[in-house]
């Protein structure tokens, strides 16, 4: 099996393992609690949003734990949108965004919000002019992502974050995919509000962050109530060992990066020229402006997902694995322009650390036998 | 979620095998086709009639693997009936197959793509 | 260190342990891909959400997981209320309830709710009187927990669900604290909706469940949106190494109630014993309606802050670890009558599966040492 | 989050040691008292007193650590001071036992106590 799914969820980094399991070795402690199990509990916490904070170049008190990106997600996006209603009820986002944004900007056009999703051009890329044409006197809050999931396509979100500035609008960005992959920092994007997962970093599941800027800090309606934990933000008791996981996931993805980016760009370019061996294919999403872990091609004449079943030894999807159920195809490469069989006929790759270049070269052999048999198998 | 990533073991060899699978041209050759555009999905039935009963039969299809490993089952079969008798049962390939219900449409394509080809063996002897 | 303080955060089973060890290093899987790496997560998931509804004598489909008891306990209350807005605004609790209760109460209040809190007996009891009068035709939900964190005092749920049922009432059940200790099933409660926790019963921390009865099931508004998972109920990607220590938790828990419930209670039981060495204690809650692993005494005439000081070697606190940060007595005490400087003099008592009959000696000899020195220190 | 879980070195040796804790009874000793119902505080400082001098120092106390260690660290320093220099000084003891502000009001009780002590002590030469 070679798993190039990395963009659904990455291999546990085995450092990152070992600190988790040395953490469910400790001795019992809630991080609230007073007595020496406590503290000593707490100061695990303190140390891994230290090591999150770091990643993002900012001070730990603007981040915040969750149970994931998607959480994240929901907290930034209701949480500012809720808090700034008495300032306006407009709210802008793209329409190739996560379910984890989209869905959620659908229940604040349920609370009475109005909505503007923003159509990408044929590569992906959302310009920061049609940002500007999106903004009215009412709009409160822009969610944009930093790295498609789907495509790994990354907007100029800093040209964006200049419009949000400029025009009085809180900036939501959903790094979710950029960790580790795409070099910047809270300053450097010039959000208000970064959503930030653990697992797609070769972190655990279930837990992720919200980066929330300092200065000024923007008004946040919490979703959950209770016990008071993370600044009132987030209650529940703090998971130890999975933030633990999480900041060591950020340490290393932090210490690995210089030469993690090049690699993972070298494999997936690769696999695009290997894969070249087949006529009428498509790379989906611009070719420049791009992440490196994420390479996504249509092949024409094809169905999906017969091409996805006669690759049982790659481990990969079509798309996100949160709508992999989903019957129809890709939202996000239809917005891209790709017609409805055509964005079925995709195959998202993601590498991750632990992928080699044998198994890309494996998986090119792979993907070009199948796409050749089910030509062949198909009327001309 | 839908059925894909839990297939039967029966479209698994089905759809590797695809026997039968192809084109037929020449004399007493005709063609039945069928086209969904939603799902992209293209049957085109082969048959090579004599004196009213199939000596060849092939199909080419683009389509889930569902489709496929209906193809795979049926056509060979096909061979040495009466052109007459053939016909494609919807609820026996959801059986066999074990394929979940959003599939009928694909098995009702084939049967179009099969009408269309007997269709066309008219004045075929 | 002797830690008795389980019902803070209990000792992570070695046997979970294990298994979330087991779990972390499996092939990376989203259990929402459709490949055989996500399809084997998606195995491992449903075993252990069977894991749990066996413990509740129930089906699978009434589980679903949440990062914890806070999340289940908002998810239940708030999805609840705002599912019913159109039937009535009034909902009912007890002022004893833990934090992640009280304070949805109070958002629900903020959204126009009306609400009661029941005022316990001085031994923490809510008669099914109480509750009848409490309930009005308006009266939504009713959510009132099985047992106490603080006291361990046990409520008569059974009898208040017939009160629910017959009155049209939902019933909310936070039992974060009764799974290993309490035998009851969900039939048995006659809840709607019961509130889990993974950490109080030995498992991870950050990750619970809430059961949803089947039939009726109660409508839930959800609280994140997203990716469709878990009925659209709660979005995200399912944390695959969390859910295996929950479901292993609670299969651990259920194969050892037998022999651990008597135990448990033989520990307190024995401890309470000890401490009557000194004069001039209490027992908070009813003696006779509690749960096995907790003891919460009151010492006249110390300072609670300099006893806890004086037992540098007793991980406990003097109630929820929830609200340890904050300097006033504990509510709980407070709602069963006992006065400012009483309250605050208390320390809760919780044994857990590590606990043994000699640390409970080691802590009543230095509780009874502590007390008489303090005792002896203050003007008479 | 209180301060409480984090006491210094300082505190933790005078809690511990709790030097010249107890009560004077006789001849030329005073009482001086403060309580405050909120926190359930009581300070109770015992004074010998001879030729207006203090000769011995004692406390009894119920309060939260600060309190017994200020008194600890207050009351063994008086003895030999003439009773009229006694002072307490909150903004010291926060120094040096790095107490949290909200410790402020213990240190005043422990001031009423000494004044009320003081107070006692005339007639008393
Ligand atoms: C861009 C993006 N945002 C949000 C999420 C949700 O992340 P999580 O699984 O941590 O909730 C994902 C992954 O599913 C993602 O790719
Ligand atoms: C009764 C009760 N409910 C809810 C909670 C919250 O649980 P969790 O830490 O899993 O969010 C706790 C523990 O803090 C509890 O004791």
């Amino acid at each position: 099996m070679i798993y190039l799914d990395h963009a659904a969820t990455s291999s546990l980094d085995p450092v990152v393992r070992e600190a988790m399991e040395a953490a469910l070795r400790q001795a019992a402690g809630n991080p609230n609690s007073l007595h020496a199990a406590g503290r000593a509990a707490r100061v695990r916490i303190e140390a891994a949003r230290a090591q999150v904070a770091t990643v993002l170049q900012t001070e730990p008190e603007s981040i915040v734990f969750t149970s994931g990106a998607t959480e994240s997600d929901n907290l930034a996006i209701l949480g500012a949108a809720r808090a700034a209603r008495t300032r306006g009820l407009h709210v802008v986002t793209a329409k190739t965004e996560h379910r984890a944004v989209l869905d959620v900007v659908s229940a604040l056009a349920r609370e009475g919000f109005s909505t503007t999703l923003l159509k990408p051009d044929a590569e992906g890329l959302i310009s920061a002019a049609v940002v500007e044409q999106a903004v009215r006197p009412d709009t409160v809050l822009l969610s944009m992502m930093l790295v498609n999931n789907e495509t790994g396509v990354v907007q100029d979100i800093e040209a964006i974050a200049a419009v949000c500035h400029r025009r009085g609008v809180l900036l939501h960005v959903d790094a979710a995919q950029a960790v580790g992959r795409v070099p910047f920092t809270a300053a450097s994007l010039g959000a208000d509000l970064i959503s930030l997962s653990s697992h797609k970093i070769h972190g655990p599941m279930g837990v992720g962050a919200l980066y929330i800027r300092q200065n000024p800090r923007p008004a946040l309606v919490p979703l959950l109530f209770g016990g008071g934990q993370e600044h009132a933000l987030r209650p529940g008791t703090l998971p130890v060992h999975q933030i633990v996981g999480m900041g060591m996931a950020y340490a290393r993805a932090h210490e690995l990066a210089d030469h993690e980016i090049p690699r993972l760009a070298g494999l997936t370019q690769r696999l695009w020229r290997r894969l070249q061996a087949l006529p009428a294919i498509h790379l989906n999403g611009s070719i420049r402006y791009r992440a490196p872990h994420i390479l996504n091609v249509s092949f024409v004449g094809v169905d999906g997902e017969a091409l996805r079943y006669a690759l049982p030894d790659l481990a990969l999807s079509s798309g996100s694995a949160c709508s992999a159920g989903d019957p129809e195809s890709s939202y996000v490469l239809r917005a891209l322009g790709r017609d409805d069989a055509l964005a079925q006929a995709s195959l998202r790759f993601s590498v991750g650390r632990t992928t080699t270049e044998t198994e890309i070269d494996e998986a090119a052999l792979a993907v070009v036998a199948a796409v050749t048999r089910l030509r062949a198998l198909a009327p001309p | 979620m839908t059925h894909e990533g839990a297939y039967s073991a029966v479209v698994e060899r089905l759809f590797m095998e695809t026997p039968c699978a192809g084109a037929l041209v020449g004399p007493e050759c005709v063609i039945g086709e069928a086209v969904d555009r939603l799902t992209g999905t293209h049957v085109r039935v082969h048959l090579q009639v004599h004196q009213g009963h199939v000596a060849q039969a092939r199909y080419q299809v683009r389509g889930c693997p569902y489709t496929i490993a209906a193809l795979a089952f049926l056509v060979p079969a096909w061979v040495g009936s009466p052109v007459a008798s053939l016909q494609v049962s919807a609820d026996q390939l959801h059986r066999i197959l074990d394929a979940p219900a959003d599939r009928r449409g694909r098995f009702l394509l084939i049967e179009d793509a099969l009408r269309a080809a007997v269709g066309a063996c008219t004045g075929i002897t």
